[in-house]
């Protein structure tokens, strides 16, 4: 009886019960870890935050995306200018173009000198890229490996396009050397720790707004799309657009992160972005479960912090270890963590403890939640 | 509340920080070093790009960094204390130097860091070292135009380089020259300084190309050259886009007899990489060659041979990398202290005897005296030595000295402020 | 000829077949007849070695070949007409027929012609890719593909399945054709209890994986075997 | 203008070194639907065995020769490997493939840097291909030329196989549906493990080739991959006709861009235009239609 | 026992009740001119014209290869085509699929196709839901409407409204197409082949199913299972090489010379 009260009870704020915990745990990170801790935790989060939008695009509607260090990158670089802008003043020209013998900065700089726009254009740009992008290549049903591949293409591409254009990007160096944080001084401890707070509640509200859309009936459509595109053209939908929102999130997610990143590690450049970095970062989807909605964020959370503990001490194991956690999770547990979700239900059904099976349908996916929900009320 | 309980809330503007600096008092936060010199030993760090597309060259200026480290503790170390090497790699990723630059001065509390090659790396170093008020010793070549306060340069300025080859040049009388480098800060620069020394010299560029760092496609580049009507060609690629350069010229019949190529990124050993029968006979303009001939010389080649192995060359990078490591520990020595700011103070004027020759730093823009010297890379694989400069050259980043380049220089861009 | 002891199989966890036994003799038709989700399909794919088995055996002339691979199974004389009509989409009908009459060298081209010519259709659309042609053509051509082996055991999963009546009727004829006069064993998979009873030697009923009925076949039984899929 | 002619041979020069790294790859992806990303580590694998027969070998020649065949066996053996051990086990999952093969690449690309070190060695080609040759007047490079001519071959041999032997119908059927094939009497087992040693060859043979142009390093395979893939999804996923029309009109557009404009921008705009390119013939050159739904 | 039984029916007709009030309008009727469908050269339907009335049951029967299923993807859009299909005057040809649809035009397709990984619930959920907008569609979709579980009662899906749709045998993937269909209230219903795979009882269910449906809409069902056409069949088209080879009542197309050679056949009787 009590059991299944507080199964029940459970099951109905779970969200908000999650994001108590996860405040908590926020508020709790300064206490425990020091500045320069704090600033690569900062930094994880950066990468969480991509993992989360992949998380929608790749594990709920199958878009399997090697090229989100292009929003990544397209997010990264609006920050940057607008933090080099405001740190040289109206009129200057950053050190690298005055060395290039250039004395104007461009219009797309110029355009970004405006906090709101920039703000908005962090997410906006890499969004509306996205969409133009979605709308091209699935309105033509481009699907599957092609996607994945022509993904990879364009953030090559993107690279590229940055080196080349040194002359206004920054090349291969990139942005970087910044003094301040929409005028706060980048160097200041208690700055970093705020910058902090942002990226967790940033990714706090990606997780909220990803769970939301997974519960909502847009998340079966976007299965739908996933497992019959052609089918649910013929159930009235017109699976581009339906492909071309999921995608879109997660480019503004990706765009979010990289804005975060700037200020969190003071630079950005090609190689952050290009071909590699981008797959790396689904490892952590990969590892957390990409059809969880905290696989991700836990995941990237896991191999980052991995990544930093291990990469200086033995950069070659490291590489080693790395390329083995893409073998064998996909290979053996291609659900990740996720993999052991319905342990815990499992075993307390086992135990044949009450209300197990409102938990287990709680915890298990969407599918069933809804489902359960939907025949109570039935 | 909450929030401020969990300290919370924003700290000082960027105005504020700079009212402090102007007023003087403590530079950044947490730019307090937490160099540890109570110990016996004293920890410095060496990046260096292990991997990517610059390892080719960076692993060598790693190695004779080691050397260097290796030859002072054997001799009792610095102030009495043995030197700790931290090693890390940069992966040729201008990013990643910036990031393991900062994990050794803040987590491994260095007192000093050696390393760098591409202009890109340390200018993504640069202003972590001036934010953590830290040292960087930089060995390479490079562009000029920077004078950080907290980075010294023992590799050649523009006018101990650049400026000596060109001078080759026109005294051999070339005429139009063409331009291919990677495409970064440095080759974009230097031949920014190329293109004002031939218009003050009545030179010709007739060419100027670029391609991203570990391109190895340059069917196109060679076609363009060749039909440029070039007589000269003038290489500031870096890394093993050498090799593909130097194959694809070859390859197309071009030959340095004709339309010679004088090279500012490659030393002895990128020669045997690029294949000896592509390079033979190409022209190189550097501040050492191993085969330079004077006693400190000859001890550091044979060292380095005894310990890499007799058929690793030694060159300009790794022997300016090796007299940077001994700068440091000449200024340590007359500070008397591993602090930043003493050993700042205590620069001007150092003297190394390095197998360049007798080397002094400038204390002011915080390069070295250098002679420069114009060679010809032999069948041997060694690099000999055609024209050199009368003794050691005035570094000049900024190229004041000279009026043909009054349209280059730009403010003091390098060091932030 | 085939034997099949206390089979046991399905899917992950899930059991969906459970304690089948039955034999197969040369020329014997046997029939299984259920209604859909019964298990025909799982049971057929555990006949095949398409879906490994829990427990019990299979045996075929004489061998046990619980283990042995699907592609064996085939070449030691099984045949297999799968459900829903499949074929290589991507290849010619003439591939598709080839892929097959590939292995018998010198024999190929009588092996291939005398499969096809039970079908017309296919001689005229040999250059058409499979995934074109409609549903009930490539159920004939699949047909045709499982005749070249000759084997010595056909296995059909509801053959008739989007099959025109006067060929559906055709089949029926050369199902009984195939084993009188070729000796072939067959087990053919039906929910339409008539055309799988009315010539057949023998029939079971399957229901949720067991078999609840069994009989001799014939028109006569038709009705008794209709009545027991009923319950 | 003069420049024209060497341009085209650039072109077509840059295609079949396209061709000849996608080759393998529309092998393996086209027929199994394995996305493999080991292809470039393949590659690489060809091109270190160039460079060790070089050293062991000394006349150059007969070097690269024997390298040819033995950097076709050694990359083919690790692809054997690779579908023993991880791809058989994922059939049915395409995508994930991607991922499992570019755990695989990094895994090789640390093992070669820990076996060769991370400093690029370059495999000493025969003279008569160092040197240049002369057409109308104009010289190229002779080692591309063989790399040309190599390509052709490759493609012909594949399209020979594949089109014209029951081992190409058996490789086709089992793409087609693995469960249909094996109940055809086909061992799809062993005909996935033949195409995938096929196409994994294939990578090393032009890594052989392609050390000839390059130095070769660990991370030798990364610098086409890429494209490599581009070429394959332009040309129609297991088309080889497409792949060799894409890979020489991806080759001509980069050069002809590339002469008014710059390296990067040629690059860019082949990416470009395959995106657009896709706009009109989404499933590639060569598409197949097929009714089915999915 | 009986009495459950009487009062099971009657609450079923409450509901169909319900659901007929919908949008039936006399012009639902579907009127085809001179449709033609050539595949690079081979004519897979010859310039066309069927008209099918408002109420009517058609059943579309022809040998293998015909065109049967040609010309319901031709009218939802899936093959180009020639001519012209006009549904509530509304010109179908030419149009994307997902807009046909919402100009009332359902279809199932030969070989079931479903959400293989979303429940049965879920599936019908989809099916009713594509005239959601902005807003509705984040909304979570909380309890069934009537309409989905009258649905799944008459496809016999209830039990399995929570199974994932991928699992279903064969036979039950073809009910929940059907049952998809419905929820989707389409007013032009084509069916291909809807019973195979399907028991005779359950075929009778799923015929009386489709009977009470075409009452208010317009149905055209392609089958081979004579029995079954015999059964439930208003009228009847018959199609050959593309082209219509005869058309009238069961009777007339049973006593129909030709149909009898190339397609009934002595057999199934
Ligand atoms: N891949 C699968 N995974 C799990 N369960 C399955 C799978 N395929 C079928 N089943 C289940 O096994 C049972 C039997 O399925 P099967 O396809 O054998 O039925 P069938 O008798 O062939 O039906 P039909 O006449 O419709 O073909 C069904 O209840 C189905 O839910
Ligand atoms: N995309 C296509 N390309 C070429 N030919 C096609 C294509 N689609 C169908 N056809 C041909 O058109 C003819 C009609 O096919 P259709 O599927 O309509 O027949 P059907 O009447 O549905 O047959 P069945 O009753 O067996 O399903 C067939 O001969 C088929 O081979
Ligand atoms: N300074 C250089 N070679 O980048
Ligand atoms: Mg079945
Ligand atoms: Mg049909």
């Amino acid at each position: 009886m009590n059991a299944t009260g507080i199964g029940a009870f459970y099951l109905k704020y779970k969200p908000w019960i999650g994001a108590v915990i996860a405040i908590a745990l926020i508020f709790l990170a300064p206490a425990v870890l020091n500045v320069y801790n704090l600033g690569l935790l900062s930094k994880y989060l950066c990468y969480a935050m991509v993992a989360i939008g992949i998380g929608l695009a790749w594990g709920q509607g199958g878009m399997l995306t090697l090229g989100q260090g292009l929003f990544f990158g397209l997010g990264a670089y609006v920050m940057a200018i607008h933090m080099k802008l405001e740190d040289i003043g109206p009129g200057q020209v950053p050190d690298f173009m005055a060395q290039y013998g250039i004395t104007q900065v461009p219009g797309f700089w110029e355009l970004f000198r405006n906090p709101v726009i920039a703000v908005i254009g962090v997410a906006a740009v890499p969004g509306a890229i996205a969409a133009i992008l979605g709308l091209a290549v699935f309105g033509r049903g481009v699907r599957g490996a092609y996607f994945a591949i022509l993904s990879q293409a364009l953030v090559a591409a993107f690279a590229v396009l940055l080196i080349g254009q040194s002359k206004t990007t920054g090349g291969t160096n990139g942005l970087n050397d910044f003094k301040g944080f929409f005028g706060y001084d980048l160097t200041d401890p208690a700055n970093k720790r705020m910058i902090y707070y942002i990226c967790a509640f940033l990714t706090l509200a990606m997780v909220l707004i990803v769970y939301w859309i997974r519960r909502s009936f847009m998340g079966n459509l976007i299965i739908g799309v996933r497992d019959q595109e052609n089918r649910m053209k013929f159930l009235g939908y017109n699976p581009a657009s339906i492909k071309v929102f999921a995608f879109s999130m997660a480019a503004m997610f990706a765009g979010i992160g990289g804005a975060m990143f700037v200020p969190v590690v003071g630079i950005i450049s090609p190689s952050d972005i290009s071909v590699t970095p981008s797959i790396l970062m689904l490892a952590g989807v990969v590892i957390g479960g990409r059809t969880t909605l905290l696989g991700p964020l836990v995941g990237t959370l896991i191999i980052r912090f991995a990544e930093t503990q291990l990469s200086e001490a033995y950069p070659s194991a490291w590489t080693y270890l790395e390329g083995l956690i893409f073998i064998l999770v996909i290979a053996f547990v291609p659900m990740g963590l996720g993999q052991f979700k319905g342990v815990w239900p499992w075993i307390k059904d086992k135990l044949g403890l009450g209300g197990a099976g409102a938990i287990g349908a709680g915890t298990a996916d969407t599918t069933t939640g809804v489902a359960k929900t939907a025949t109570v009320n039935a | 509340a909450v929030l401020s309980t969990a300290g919370c809330g924003w700290g000082r503007t960027v105005a504020e920080k700079e009212a402090a600096d102007a007023a003087g008092n403590g530079g950044s936060a947490d730019a307090t070093s937490c160099v540890d010199t109570s110990g016996s030993t004293i920890k410095v760090g060496f990046v260096n790009s292990l991997s990517g597309t610059m390892a080719i060259s960076e692993q060598t200026v790693s190695d004779s960094l080691h050397m260097a480290v290796n030859e002072i503790n054997a001799k009792g170390g610095v102030l009495g204390k043995k030197i700790e090497v931290v090693q890390q790699d940069g992966k040729s990723e201008p990013a990643v130097f910036a990031e393991k630059a900062r994990t050794l001065i803040e987590k491994e509390c260095v007192a000093a860091v050696f390393g760098g090659w591409t202009s890109s790396s340390r200018k993504a170093m640069l202003p972590v070292f001036e934010a953590d008020n830290a040292l960087l010793f930089y060995p390479l070549q490079y562009e000029g135009m920077e004078a950080s306060p907290n980075i010294f340069y023992s590799g050649a300025a523009p006018n101990q380089q650049i400026v000596p080859a060109l001078d080759y040049l026109k005294e051999k009388g070339y005429k139009k020259l063409f331009l291919v480098g990677s495409d970064y800060v440095f080759p974009q620069t230097a031949n920014r300084v190329v293109k004002a020394y031939a218009e003050g010299n009545g030179m010709q560029v007739v060419g100027e190309e670029y391609t991203p760092m570990g391109s190895t496609d340059f069917t196109t580049i060679v076609n363009k050259l060749k039909f440029s009507g070039a007589d000269a060609v003038v290489n500031t690629l870096n890394g093993d886009s050498n090799v593909a350069f130097f194959k694809e010229y070859k390859a197309s019949g071009l030959k340095a007899d004709t339309v010679p190529v004088i090279s500012m990124s490659i030393a002895e050993e990128e020669v045997s990489a690029i294949g000896v029968d592509n390079v033979k006979d190409q022209l190189t303009a550097w501040n050492y060659y191993q085969t330079l001939d004077n006693a400190q010389n000859k001890t550091f080649v044979k060292n380095f041979k005894a310990r890499y192995g007799q058929n690793r060359p030694t060159s300009d990078p790794m022997e300016s990398a090796y007299t940077s490591v001994y700068l440091w520990k000449g200024m340590v020595e007359k500070a008397k202290s591993f602090d930043v700011d003493k050993v700042k103070a205590a620069a001007d004027g150092v003297i190394f005897n390095a197998p360049e020759g007798k080397v002094k730093v400038d204390g002011e823009n915080h390069h070295i005296y250098k002679t420069s010297y114009i060679g010809k890379i032999g069948t041997d694989k060694l690099i000999h030595t055609v024209w050199k400069s009368d003794g050691p050259i005035q570094p000049d980043p900024y190229l004041k000295t000279y009026d043909w380049a009054k349209s280059l220089s730009v403010e003091d861009s390098g060091t932030s402020n | 000829m085939l034997e099949v002891k206390d089979l046991n199989t399905g899917y992950g966890k899930v059991t969906v077949v459970n304690d089948i036994s039955f034999d197969v003799a040369a020329g014997q038709w046997v029939s299984i007849v259920g209604n859909n989700g019964a298990g025909k399909t799982t049971l057929l794919k555990a006949l095949l070695g398409l879906l490994p088995v829990t427990s019990g055996s299979i045996t075929f002339d004489g061998e046990d070949i619980t283990k042995v691979a699907p592609n064996q199974r085939i070449r030691r004389g099984m045949a297999f007409v799968p459900q829903g009509q499949q074929s290589l989409g991507t290849m010619t009908v003439d591939e598709n027929l080839h892929v097959v009459a590939d292995r018998y060298g010198a024999e190929a081209k009588a092996r291939y012609d005398e499969a096809v010519e039970m079908f017309p259709i296919l001689k005229e659309f040999a250059g058409r890719r499979a995934g074109l042609l409609s549903g009930g053509q490539r159920q004939q051509l699949s047909i045709a593909r499982a005749l070249i082996t000759r084997p010595k055991l056909m296995i059909l999963d509801e053959p008739t399945e989007g099959i025109q009546p006067n060929i559906v009727a055709e089949i029926q004829k050369a199902i009984r054709t195939m084993a009188e006069q070729k000796g072939i064993g067959v087990v053919l998979v039906e929910q339409k209890v008539q055309f799988a009873v009315e010539r057949a030697d023998r029939y079971y009923v399957l229901a949720s994986g067991r078999f609840i009925a069994s009989g001799e076949g014939g028109a006569d039984q038709v009705e008794a075997a209709k009545e027991a899929m009923r319950v | 203008m003069d420049m024209l002619f060497p341009q085209i041979v650039a072109g077509l020069s840059n295609g079949s070194i396209l061709l000849l790294a996608a080759l393998g790859l529309s092998l393996t992806f086209g027929q199994m639907g394995v996305i493999n990303n080991a292809h470039g580590e393949f590659m690489m694998a060809g091109a270190y065995t160039a460079y060790v027969m070089s050293t062991v070998i000394g006349n150059k020649t007969v070097s690269l020769g024997v390298a040819l065949v033995v950097g076709f066996v050694v990359a083919g053996l690790l692809g054997l490997l690779l579908d023993v051990l991880l791809l058989e086990r994922m059939r049915n999952r395409p995508l994930d493939t991607l991922l499992v093969t570019f755990g695989v690449s990094l895994v090789l690309q640390q093992l070669a840097r820990d076996i060769f070190g991370a400093t690029p060695v370059y495999a000493s080609a025969p003279d008569a291909l160092t040197n240049p040759v002369t057409v109308f007047g104009y010289s190229f490079s002779a080692g591309r030329l063989f790399i040309f001519i190599l390509s052709i071959v490759c493609v012909a041999a594949l399209y020979a196989v594949l089109k014209l032997t029951p081992l190409g119908r058996q490789i086709r059927a089992t793409s087609e549906n693995r469960d249909l094939a094996e109940v055809s009497g086909i061992s799809t087992k062993t005909v996935d493990h033949v195409t995938f040693f096929l196409g994994s060859g294939i990578a090393g043979i032009a890594g052989v080739a392609l050390s000839l142009l390059n130095s070769i390093s660990f991370n030798f395979g990364t610098t086409f991959i890429v494209q490599a893939f581009l070429v394959v999804v332009a040309g129609g996923v297991g088309q080889l006709k497409g792949a060799v029309i894409a890979s020489f009109v991806l080759g001509l557009c980069q050069s002809s861009i590339e002469l008014p404009t710059s390296a990067s921008i040629g690059q860019v705009a082949v990416f470009l235009i395959v995106v657009i390119f896709l706009q009109f013939r989404p499933q590639g050159l060569v598409a197949i239609r097929s009714r089915n739904l999915a | 026992m009986k009495a459950e039984i009487v009062e099971e029916r009657t609450k079923l007709h409450d509901q169909l009740a319900v659901l007929d009030d919908r949008g039936g309008q006399w012009n639902d009727y579907l009127e085809v001119k001179g449709l033609h469908v050539e595949f690079d050269g081979f004519v897979a339907v010859k310039n066309l014209d069927l008209t099918v009335e408002h109420g009517d049951l058609r059943f579309l029967i022809g040998p293998n290869g015909a065109g049967k299923t040609t010309i319901i993807d031709a009218i939802t859009g899936l093959v180009p085509a020639t001519g012209s299909a006009k549904f509530r005057g509304e010109e179908l040809l030419g149009r994307k699929p997902n807009d046909i649809v919402k100009l009332g035009v359902g279809r199932t397709f030969q070989t079931a196709s479903v959400v293989e990984e979303l429940s049965v619930l879920e599936n019908l959920q989809l099916a009713e839901g594509f005239r959601k907008k902005g807003r509705d569609l984040f909304r979570t979709v909380s309890g069934i409407s009537q309409n989905i579980e009258y649905m799944l009662d008459v496809c016999n899906l209830t039990d399995d409204m929570n199974t994932p749709a991928g699992i279903l045998p064969h036979g039950k993937k073809q009910w929940l197409e059907i049952g998809m269909l419905l929820v989707q209230d389409a007013h032009l219903l084509l069916l291909d082949e809807p019973v195979a795979g399907m028991t005779p009882a359950e075929r009778v269910q799923t015929g009386e199913l489709l009977k009470r449906c075409s009452k208010n809409r317009t149905v055209i069902i392609v089958e081979h299972d004579m029995e079954f056409m015999r059964q439930f069949a208003d009228s009847v088209t018959v199609l050959n090489q593309g082209e219509i080879l005869a058309e009238g009542s069961v009777e007339e197309i049973q006593n129909n010379e030709e149909v009898v050679n190339i397609y009934l056949g002595g057999g199934d009787q």
